[in-house]
């Protein structure tokens, strides 16, 4: 059942275009990998997705609904959490303050929120993911003082405590230590078995293989490829777009 | 969270030990005197004024021997020309317990303080000229004194003139959206227009404005014969210039109530100043304010305006009605206020006879004025309002 | 381990609330000159409205010079209807007012960019000084509303100034722990998300504008409140005291003491109206030195003065901030 | 009297759009707002006065004197300081700043110039004139004369010479800008010395119409600001279009509407502005 899908996803910036009306859908839980060469519209695709950029065109739907350019919280509301790439933290808040924000809009009313006093379901889950990501003792530290992957992994973190139905990851084991690496891999593998849809942008091949069971590649803005990961990899297209940009590891 | 409360704590101390050092405390052989007006902001310069009419004639009073043996001491308190400090700065006074309190000048000040000062039982001297001063009064005790005619009965003297004399058929008021400029052409459509003198057009100006286009193209198309100017000294300045250029001068008569006649207005407006007509309580121009206005010249070297002698007089009254009784009791000279004449042959000090009725308000001859060669030249004399009231002057 | 956080919180929150409540009633008992009195009546007024403010401009990040609109909007409600309705509901009604009608000017402005709301709100204070100057027949116009009564209940009436600093002082009280609740409360939270990642607050699911709107809102209604406790303690209003250079002041109030703070708005508020005795030395060169201070502070001190404090608090206690709100 | 509202009002206008001008050079290579403009105009008029009746210069070199003094404090010591050190940190606090500075140059002028309206004398002799049914002075021609001259120079110098090329290019993107090699802060700079200029002009004309007092920039200021925002924030053509029509707008309603709130006519125009375009009448929509 595809829980998730895209019809002629189009992006442009004055001139440029970043999207050329991108066909994507993913099932219900289904881990499907997003790659594609740098510049390719990868980060463009979820910002379109999640409401943060305005689409030129086509549309979004979320199990059966139009979701095409709402408002970010509302996208967020209605269970699509994503990472990011570049980090995008609030740095003068605590990481328990970040990973409570990550939950507190989407549950009960405005003035609800108002009159809480008591969070103390959603510290003690933040506390377990903050446990399970090995950053437990960062609690109350302000997330600026974090290092590039703590931040990486409570944005990670974030992304869990509303337990979204439609996870977007962007580059999560980029950063990360080898050996976290390998963990979150298994917990991505778990969520998924859990019931999750996750969509991955990975730049790490092997994540990419190990992990997805559907993978699509953009190239400038168009989907070149779609398969699963063995007939990506003998994809001749794929190759030629990726051809001499593989020992870009970078993120 | 407790060395939080101890810190805090501790701020606080400090900030009242700050607060609580300061009480002026008053001499035996002086008596107190506060004069509270504005010093600072859009009313300094005739605040300023004003002060300097207190403390010339306290000095002068101090020289001969101050009243009833006491010299005075002033200190000088700032409203900034802000109502809500004027009440602060009263109560300031207050805690200093003066005799009385001297000031302020603008009317929506003097109106905000003169509750506080009635409940304190200390007397006030106001240099505003608003109608509504008296009227706030306890009708029975009055306790603020004006120093000057108020509007309403300005108004009433000058109708006479604008009637007879002027032969005023339509009339045009450009007046100032403030206290001021609105109790005045309020008191001139009441005044007038049961003399049959129609008012044609009035039109606000906002405090400080410059450019007075549309509301002059009004006035030169509304058929009047005559244009009261009912603004602050600024604005007047700015706008006599206007009504030349606009030859609105020169179609109808231009008069005014003490501000447009004063030296501050004339500075701005200079020769467009001139042939303007109108009235006003005290002037350098009236002669029997001479001596005073020489003494203020060879000091500061410029003209004084109304408010300068506002205060000067007021110190002489003070002085007067406190020797009569002969003690400084605060009720007694309330008493002594009430429907009294102090008459210039008995307290020369005064310049002039002045009336106080029962409800703190005053009466007394009045000028008319002319500017010429941008002077302010004298062209006549109002009676009083009640020239029995002075019989005893003669 | 958390349920006795859980205690020791309402503990530390009762605690905190009574010496907050004891400390703003205290000048009522210290102080016998009603000028002090006064100050110390004026000093909650301004907390009100820069505690107001500073959840609109500090928190949410909205510049607003409606603040001296709003009071007057609460003022007059007070002195108009004071004298039938009485001052109890009159003052949460001004507020409301106030609040409402931040609503109304918030909702479509807030879309706009920063000095563009700067200008609406600019406009709306001086739209509301010239009705208070013009409509004579109801608001008295520039002659004001005098004789505004001092509030009672039953048959003690909180007429003298101790008596009603008291009044002013428990409803500092109350509006300042509200604020104090709601900043420590998920909104708090938001609100500084907002501050420092609006678009990544958006993506976790802040309605950017129902916060924005609610802040600007809840400094309205703080300033209305205020407004409302001005009448009865000088006895008289006008509408000069509620002109377009207040909105001003208070702006720059918040700004002193510490944007963003919630110690700081207060600390900036005593500084404005307590202040300026300290230094009675410097009388006449006061606003001169508050104008450079606050030059000085945006260039050298972005966090405001209270960041003067946090390092007095550091050398005391050797702890990063005093800090009230998380 | 149409023709007379029209005359004066365009006379007031010029005065205003020059001031706008200058708030949307600056807006244009710094996008920082000043809310300080007002004093801006003030500093001039006072330096004016200083030169010409303390210092007993004669009338045009003290006016010339006055023009690169207020160049130098308000454009080269402005950037150097306050901008310098806030431009990183955006636009709100440099608006809280200002309006601090505002503050600041009020306080002191009073305090150490003086509180009192200061009578300054024009720059040609004043003459009436008459046209039709107006009614007016040889000030108001010099005026729209002066600011159509000087708005001319402006013109020419952004479209036609490399500095004011480069100045529109760090309008247009300031990183894209940089990227060129063009020296942003060097533009910054030169947009504050520009509108130091245009305002010790607007001073040189208010002067004699607003007398030289310290809160004489409140109004000019604020007209300037709303006649910015009415005509457009980013186009130095859309500043001009707004400063006459609130001159217009001022002087029409006054005339034709209520002289208790012709202070307010403008003020709602400019919330419909704000709330309906705004970009601005002559403005164009900023990708940000």
């Amino acid at each position: 059942m595809k829980v998730f899908e895209t019809r002629g996803l189009k992006k442009s910036f004055q001139e440029f275009s970043a999207l050329k009306g991108v066909d994507i859908h993913v099932n219900e839980g289904e881990l499907f990998g997003l790659i594609g060469p740098n510049g390719s519209g990868k980060t463009t695709f979820f910002n379109c997705v999640t409401g943060t950029l305005k689409c030129s065109g086509g549309n979004v739907f979320f199990r059966g609904k139009d979701i095409t350019n709402k408002g970010p919280d509302a996208i967020y509301k209605m269970g699509i959490g994503r990472t990011f790439q570049l980090i995008e933290m609030f740095p003068r808040m605590t990481v328990l303050d970040n990973m409570l924000l990550a939950i507190q809009e989407s549950q009960g009313s405005m003035f609800g929120r108002l009159l809480t006093m008591n969070e103390d379901g959603n510290v003690k889950r933040a506390l377990d993911l903050l446990g399970f990501l090995k950053i437990s003792h960062l609690r109350d530290e302000y997330s600026k003082n974090l290092s590039y992957g703590q931040q990486k992994l409570l944005d990670f973190g974030m992304v869990l405590m509303t337990n979204p139905k439609l996870i977007l990851l962007d580059e999560p084991t980029c950063g990360v230590e080898a050996e976290m690496r390998q963990e979150l891999m298994n917990y991505i593998r778990d969520l998924n078995k859990q019931g999750h849809t996750i969509i991955v942008i990975e730049h790490n091949m092997d994540v990419v293989m190990n992990l997805c069971t559907r993978i699509a590649v953009l190239d400038a803005g168009e989907k070149i490829a779609e398969g699963t990961p063995e007939e990506i990899q003998n994809n001749a297209q794929v190759i030629e777009a990726y051809f001499g940009t593989e020992e870009d590891e970078e993120c | 969270m407790v060395r939080k409360i101890w810190l805090v704590s501790f701020l606080a101390i400090v900030a009242c030990t700050f607060l609580l050092s300061s009480p002026v405390s008053a001499q035996q052989d002086k008596v107190t005197l506060a004069i509270v007006a504005e010093q600072s902001g859009g009313g300094a310069v005739v605040g300023e004024r004003w002060t300097r009419g207190v403390q010339m004639a306290g000095d002068e009073i101090n020289a001969s021997g101050g009243i009833l043996g006491k010299k005075v001491e002033f200190f000088i308190i700032d409203t900034k020309t802000e109502a809500p400090v004027a009440v602060a700065a009263v109560r300031k006074a207050i805690a200093s317990n003066p005799f009385a309190v001297m000031g302020p000048v603008y009317s929506g000040s003097s109106i905000a303080c003169m509750g506080l000062l009635a409940e304190a039982g200390i007397p006030q001297f106001v240099a505003s000229e608003s109608p509504n001063i008296a009227t706030k009064n306890d009708p029975k005790n009055p306790n603020t004194f004006l120093s000057s005619l108020n509007v309403d009965l300005s108004v009433q003297k000058v109708a006479n003139w604008i009637t007879d004399v002027l032969k005023t058929k339509k009339m045009a008021i450009l007046w100032v959206n403030n206290e001021f400029g609105r109790s005045g052409k309020d008191a001139l459509k009441k005044v007038l227009t049961p003399k049959g003198v129609e008012i044609v057009i009035d039109l606000a100006a906002e405090l400080g404005q410059s450019s007075f286009t549309g509301e002059l193209a009004r006035v030169k198309s509304s058929g009047a014969d005559t244009l009261f100017v009912y603004m602050n000294e600024e604005e007047s300045g700015k706008v006599l210039p206007q009504i030349r250029e606009m030859g609105i001068d020169k179609q109808m008569k231009i008069i005014g109530e003490t501000t447009i006649l004063t030296e501050d207005t004339l500075r701005l407006a200079k020769d467009a100043a001139n042939g303007v007509q109108g009235h006003v309580g005290l002037s350098p121009a009236a002669a029997p304010l001479k001596p005073v206005t020489d003494k203020y010249f060879a000091k500061y070297k410029e003209y004084p305006d109304h408010n300068f002698y506002k205060g000067y007089i007021s110190m002489y009254v003070l002085k007067a009605a406190v020797e009569d009784n002969k003690s400084f009791d605060q009720q007694k000279f309330r008493d002594r206020m009430k429907n009294r004449v102090f008459c210039r042959k008995d307290y020369p000090g005064i310049l002039m006879d002045v009336y106080y009725d029962g409800k703190g308000d005053i009466d007394r001859q009045t000028f008319l004025i002319k500017i010429e060669n941008q002077k302010q030249t004298m062209s006549g004399i109002l009676q009083p309002m009640n020239p029995g009231n002075f019989a005893g002057c003669k | 381990m958390d349920k006795i956080n859980q205690g020791m919180r309402w503990q530390k929150m009762v605690a905190g609330s009574l010496c907050g409540l004891v400390l703003l009633i205290l000048p009522s008992v210290i102080f016998k000159s009603q000028y002090f009195l006064y100050l110390s009546s004026l000093a909650c007024i301004y907390m009100i409205v820069s505690c107001g403010l500073n959840i609109t401009m500090g928190y949410a990040g909205q510049i607003s010079l409606a603040q001296a609109g709003f009071l007057g909007i609460g003022a007059y409600t007070g002195a108009l209807l004071g004298s039938t309705l009485g001052f109890w509901v009159t003052l949460p009604l001004g507020g409301l007012i106030a609040f409402v009608i931040g609503l109304g000017l918030g909702f479509p402005s807030l879309r706009v960019k920063t000095h563009f709301l700067a200008m609406v709100t600019i406009g709306f204070t001086v739209i509301v000084y010239l009705v208070l100057m013009n409509e004579q027949q109801w608001t008295g116009g520039p002659y004001g509303i005098f004789n505004i009564k001092k509030p009672s209940i039953g048959p003690f009436a909180f007429t003298s100034p101790a008596a009603y600093h008291i009044v002013v002082a428990v409803v500092t009280f109350i509006l300042l722990f509200f604020a104090f609740w709601a900043l420590n409360s998920p909104w708090g939270r938001a609100f500084k998300a907002i501050r420092e990642n609006e678009g990544r607050a958006e993506m976790l699911g802040v309605s950017i504008r129902n916060y924005k709107l609610m802040a600007f809102a809840i400094g309205a209604g703080y300033a209305g409140v205020a407004g409302g406790l001005i009448g009865p303690l000088f006895g008289y209003i006008d509408p000069t005291m509620f002109a377009l250079g207040f909105s001003f002041l208070f702006l720059l109030m918040v700004v002193v003491g510490g944007l963003g703070r919630f110690e700081g708005a207060l600390l900036g508020a005593i500084i404005v109206a307590i202040l300026p005795e300290t230094l009675r030395f410097a009388e006449q060169y006061y606003p001169i030195i508050f104008a450079l201070a606050a030059v000085l502070i945006m260039i050298f001190m972005p966090k405001g003065s209270v960041s003067f404090v946090d390092w007095v608090y550091k050398k005391l206690t050797g702890k990063e901030e005093l800090q009230l709100t998380k | 009297m149409i023709e007379q509202l029209l005359i004066k009002g365009l006379s007031l206008g010029a005065i205003y759009a020059m001031i706008a001008i200058g708030f949307c050079l600056l807006w244009q290579s710094s996008r920082l707002v000043n809310f300080a403009e007002g004093e801006f105009v003030t500093i001039p008029a006072f330096l004016m006065v200083f030169f010409y009746s303390v210092l007993k210069l004669p009338f045009a070199p003290a006016i010339i004197a006055a023009i690169i003094v207020s160049a130098f404090l308000l454009g080269f010591v402005m950037k150097k300081t306050l901008v310098d050190a806030l431009i990183a940190r955006g636009n709100t606090p440099f608006v809280v700043t200002t309006i601090a500075l505002g503050f600041l140059v009020r306080d002191s002028l009073t305090v150490f110039a003086t509180p009192e309206a200061l009578h300054f004398p024009s720059m040609i002799p004043q003459t009436p004139l008459q046209f039709g049914g107006a009614m007016f002075s040889s000030l108001d021609l010099w005026n729209i004369f002066v600011a159509a001259v000087v708005i001319v120079c402006l013109h020419l110098f952004i479209r036609k010479t490399k500095q004011g090329k480069a100045l529109q290019a760090v309008a247009q993107n300031r990183e894209a800008a940089g990227i060129m090699g063009i020296d942003v802060q060097k533009m910054i700079l030169m947009a504050f010395v520009i509108n130091a200029v245009l305002v010790a002009f607007s001073a040189s004309l208010a002067a004699p119409i607003y007398m030289v007092k310290y809160d004489m920039g409140n109004e000019l200021g604020l007209k300037a600001f709303y006649a910015a925002i009415i005509g457009g924030f980013n186009q130095v053509k859309g500043a001009l279009l707004g400063g006459l029509l609130v001159g217009l707008i001022e002087i029409f309603t006054a005339a034709y509407i209520s002289t208790q709130y012709k202070s307010g006519f403008v003020l709602i125009v400019l919330i419909a502005v704000i709330l309906f375009k705004p970009e601005g009448i002559l403005g164009t929509k900023e990708q940000l």
